[in-house]
């Protein structure tokens, strides 16, 4: 068991494992997302209440979830990272956090969307919608940390131990609706015992959410190849890799 | 030496917005800050309608000052810690407009980009849209004010070290008229009245301070960079 | 590495200073301090630590106010809230005036548009100075000698007929020493003036050299 | 090296305060910018007294956040640019007292005068004597939180330069529980309820503050030094 | 001028460097360096600007992570989370850790007590160092060698076995200079070992000296 985390944490392992390992990731995230996209926009009903208009759910709630799952993972690569001085951990956190943005600003988009009909505004200053958008504020402040720092080792380390602080903010935006009375909808598919919600409605939505991790797992691999290349530039394997040998050959 | 002082400006202003994009948090901070101040404002307080509509038009605009004060900290420091400004002063032009043009890299990356999402904001704050536009256009001709006024505060306090709340302290009584006619403008607009009152009002400052404090600024460089 | 400059000087390239006195708390720097230095010469100021050196440098400059005399340069006073007097002068201190945001290249460039120096030039010019393979880092992670090697560079493409250098030797190794006198023989050959803040010794070639001893340290 | 380790603590944080009294300023500026962002509301928005009353907690909470947030900015940047960072990394004492220290030492010089003057802010915005206790009681227990979460962004930013903003940026949402239960409390003393709720909350962050955040910054601080 | 500490050092007092490796971007500063130093040595690191002394005196006091490879002091890593490997070394940069607010005398103070140094020698130093008159001055005011002389009469007071210095000669005049290697050669002499950049000579009396030549410049 440890020898393999240490053989993937080796970067040139990585690399190749991460390579092949990234068309079984995003094909059937592909494969996932075209079925829950047709199971949310044809094959459930609609909505007795709201009509159509909740079809895009099957958007806003992976995109949320996946805001803070990437987070979580961002963190806890960045902790691995700086605790066991694992260059490869702290690729992966860098890596995390672009796509973490960008499924914050989907989440925060997708929710005014259905805000102006649910709501009739776009925007209410509501717990649940706040904290989101402080997390978009700490992806930012994230990269602006790094990107701040000259030395690679030490934007890692630096943005390590902000990831780690930050970590508290994901709780917040779980139990926001339970602790503070809120607009926003409470729990209604992560209450796994009584889903209040339809199955026809709801398995569309839990593919939905496979798919967009899925993707979000492959599009990481690819993101972590390309940092690590940058990253072992000067290393040997890296020099074949660009030449383009294989890096297995290069040893 | 043959550079005319057009060119000057240019070249000046193409070199400090270069070197805010290399930094692009320069760019993305004072407005993230913004949005910060404003956001913090409906968690803090009661967020109903009505509260938030009445209180937009004060909060966005102390927003918007705070976001100046605190990057106009930077505009002369850097120059001063790594000489650039001992350059500076030796060249053979004159000072201002070195000095103005730095304001203007200044307003460009920290300023502007704070007018712009001010008007996503103030929707947030339930803000209808006549009063949008004029708080936009407020926003437009006063916070390049608030930048020349800090540019002569920067000047003098960019010596120091604990300088970002001597800056305040200084500037900020001088750039109170601007709060408070901006602020005054998109109320009057909130009322359903005519604002163009303030807004000239804002348009004279801004006249005044584009002619007044380049000079005062070069004038307190010199003696920081003592 | 071909100066840009066609001509000679004037007649009246000439740098003077008469009766300075500055104070600085309880010590005087210095008192009715007078010197002068034609084109082609060199002003050596040495002294002990605290003598005032750098202080003095910078009146020169006219970055500080002396409390009494007078620096002129081409017969106009250097202190003043026009620049007119600062004409073709330029000033090298401890700070380096490099962005460090920026690469040695973009700053470099940066200076070379102010004084009009041939663009296409710098790179001769890193090479010159030993710092063709620093021309695209940014100088935040340049050496404190490379640093000092770019801030060298500036005075040379500045192309003013007054050096004023503060310990340019600081940071340098040999090849930079040498990269500097080199600089400056050439800079008084084409009869510049430069007046040099030096611990250590400097040679200047066939330059005259004339020595301001700065008074015992405080 | 026989120093003991209360002994290092008292050593550091005396020479932290021996420096911020050479600088008066220091002192005064937190406190003077608080002030002035409080005193700006009234002139920004319309002044009538039970709004400015229901304004009160949100204001005076977040004008001293925003004073600790501009302050802290210094808390290590000095030491860093001037390599007595590099003389206490290298001490072979605990790293965390030292910040400790230094962070007590910014709270004695920032924090507690705007904890002091708060209360006579919270008269002029017509507070009840009751609401102004619970506001005071919050901001002593919750502005050392601010200070010692302040100081994990400042350890990571001290090496940069434009780093107020970005500070701001990364410790805002870290300050933000605090933020929220001090006016919370504020506002339930204000319509009469029991505030102990939130108090206990901010005391318990405070003791979570104090045990993490300086092993914490000196891993930072360690980190923008190199 | 006299030493504080009583005794002599131990055995085990030896610095060791093995394998060290450090990239800065595309250039390798140093790969697979190993070095040691025993009491009473001095290790000389020469080499061009950029060639990789400063970073790597700051790899030796732990202050900069090497990629690979490792420095020990007293047979302990200098890295660590715990200061415990720090045992008495002393690092001097370019920065000299003055508060510029303070006077000489408070600044020296500070690091007398954090060194336990006596505070009453304090002032017996500052006339060694040339300081005497500068004692009730804040530091900002300082010229640039009187800076440096305080920062090398701090790195004397902290009685540390290991002194790091770089470039320790900057701005100081001969004098400066003098007292520097006075003080060095009393510490190499008293089996104290001392890691030392330099451009210029420096003379270490008696002590055997062993330079480590970094590699060319990038
Ligand atoms: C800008 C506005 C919005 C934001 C930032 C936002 C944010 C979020 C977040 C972060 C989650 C994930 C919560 C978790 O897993 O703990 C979530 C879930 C959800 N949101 Fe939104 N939302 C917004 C608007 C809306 C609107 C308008 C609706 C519909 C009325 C809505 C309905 C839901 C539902 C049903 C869930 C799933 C809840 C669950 O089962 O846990 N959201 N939203
Ligand atoms: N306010 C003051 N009160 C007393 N003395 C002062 C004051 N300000 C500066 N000085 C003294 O003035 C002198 C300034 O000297 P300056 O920096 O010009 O020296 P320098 O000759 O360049 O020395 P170095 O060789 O060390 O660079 C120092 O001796 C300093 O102690
Ligand atoms: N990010 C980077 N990319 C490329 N090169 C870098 C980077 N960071 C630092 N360097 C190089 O690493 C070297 C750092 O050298 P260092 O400061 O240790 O030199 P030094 O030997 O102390 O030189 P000096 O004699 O000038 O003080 C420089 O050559 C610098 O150009
Ligand atoms: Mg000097
Ligand atoms: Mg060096």
């Amino acid at each position: 068991m440890w020898t393999w985390f240490f053989q993937l944490a080796s970067p040139p392992h990585f690399y190749r494992m991460a390579g092949s390992l990234v068309p079984w990731l995003l094909w059937p995230a592909l494969l996932l997302i075209v079925i829950g996209s047709w199971g949310g926009l044809v094959q459930a009903p609609a909505d007795y209440q709201q009509g159509d208009g909740y079809r895009i759910i099957y958007v806003h709630v992976p995109s949320s979830y996946l805001s803070m799952m990437v987070y979580v993972t961002m963190a806890v690569a960045a902790g691995i990272g700086l605790i066991w001085r694992i260059k490869l951990a702290h690729a992966v956190a860098a890596s995390c956090a672009p796509i973490g943005a960008t499924f914050t600003a989907a989440a925060l988009v997708t929710g005014m969307l259905w805000g102006k009909p649910m709501w009739g505004t776009y925007w209410q200053w509501e717990p649940r919608l706040t904290s989101e958008l402080i997390l978009l504020f700490l992806y930012f402040g994230y990269m602006s940390l790094r990107s701040a720092f000259n030395d690679l080792n030490q934007s890692d380390r630096a943005s390590a131990v902000l990831a780690l602080a930050g970590v508290v903010n994901v709780p917040i935006i779980h139990f926001s609706v339970l602790w503070w009375a809120g607009l926003h909808q409470g729990p209604s598919i992560s209450k796994i015992d009584a889903p209040s919600i339809a199955f026809d409605m709801l398995w569309p939505l839990l593919v939905m959410i496979l798919g967009f991790t899925l993707f979000f797992l492959g599009v990481l691999a690819m993101r972590v190849r390309g940092e690590v290349l940058e990253r072992e530039f000067h290393s040997r394997w890296a020099q074949d890799v660009l030449r383009g040998a294989s890096p297995m050959e290069a040893g | 030496m043959n550079l005319g002082l057009g060119n000057l400006f240019w070249v000046v202003l193409q070199r400090d917005l270069l070197v805010a994009m290399r930094r692009w948090s320069d760019i993305c901070n004072p407005v993230i800050f913004f949005v910060l101040v404003v956001a913090l404002f409906p968690l803090a307080l009661n967020p109903r309608a009505e509260f938030l509509r009445a209180l937009a038009p004060g909060v966005l605009w102390i927003a918007a000052l705070l976001a100046a004060l605190l990057s106009l900290n930077q505009l002369f420091r850097a120059d001063i810690e790594d000489g650039t400004m001992e350059q500076l002063l030796t060249l053979p032009y004159p000072l201002g407009l070195v000095i103005l043009a730095k304001t203007l890299a200044h307003w460009l990356v920290t300023g502007l980009p704070v007018v712009v999402v001010a008007p996503l904001l103030a929707i947030t704050y339930h803000l209808p849209a006549d009063a949008i536009g004029i708080l936009l256009l407020s926003l437009l001709i006063g916070t390049p004010t608030l930048s020349l006024l800090g540019s002569i505060g920067a000047a003098l306090t960019a010596g120091l070290r604990q300088s970002g709340v001597l800056l305040a302290l200084m500037v900020g009584p001088l750039m109170l008229p601007v709060l408070m006619l901006g602020a005054r403008a998109t109320d009057i607009a909130l009322s359903g009245d005519d604002p163009t009152g303030p807004l000239y009002l804002l348009g004279a400052l801004l006249a005044l301070a584009l002619s007044l404090a380049p000079p005062a600024a070069a004038m307190a460089i010199r003696i920081s960079a003592d | 590495m071909a100066r840009r400059r066609g001509g000679g000087f004037r007649e009246v390239d000439l740098l003077t200073g008469t009766g300075l006195t500055l104070w600085r708390g309880a010590n005087c720097l210095f008192d009715a301090l007078s010197f002068s230095a034609a084109p082609g010469n060199a002003l050596l100021i040495r002294g002990p630590n605290g003598s005032g050196k750098t202080t003095l440098l910078r009146v020169i400059a006219g970055l500080t106010l002396a409390e009494e005399g007078e620096v002129k340069w081409n017969g106009t006073p250097v202190i003043g809230c026009d620049n007119s007097g600062r004409h073709l002068m330029t000033y090298c201190g401890h700070a380096t005036a490099l962005k460090p945001e920026l690469t040695t290249m973009e700053n470099l460039r940066f200076f070379a548009r102010l004084s009009g120096y041939p663009i296409r030039q710098i790179g001769e010019l890193l090479v010159a100075s030993g710092l063709a393979a620093c021309a695209d880092l940014p100088t935040r992670v340049l050496s404190a000698g490379q640093k000092r090697r770019a801030a060298l560079a500036r005075v040379f493409m500045s192309g003013a007929q007054l050096w004023l250098l503060d310990e340019p030797q600081t940071n340098l190794d040999s090849a930079g020493r040498q990269f500097l006198e080199r600089m400056l023989q050439e800079h008084l050959a084409g009869s510049g003036t430069a007046v040099i803040v030096a611990h250590q010794s400097i040679d200047l070639g066939a330059a005259p050299v004339t020595v301001l001893q700065m008074g015992e340290a405080a």
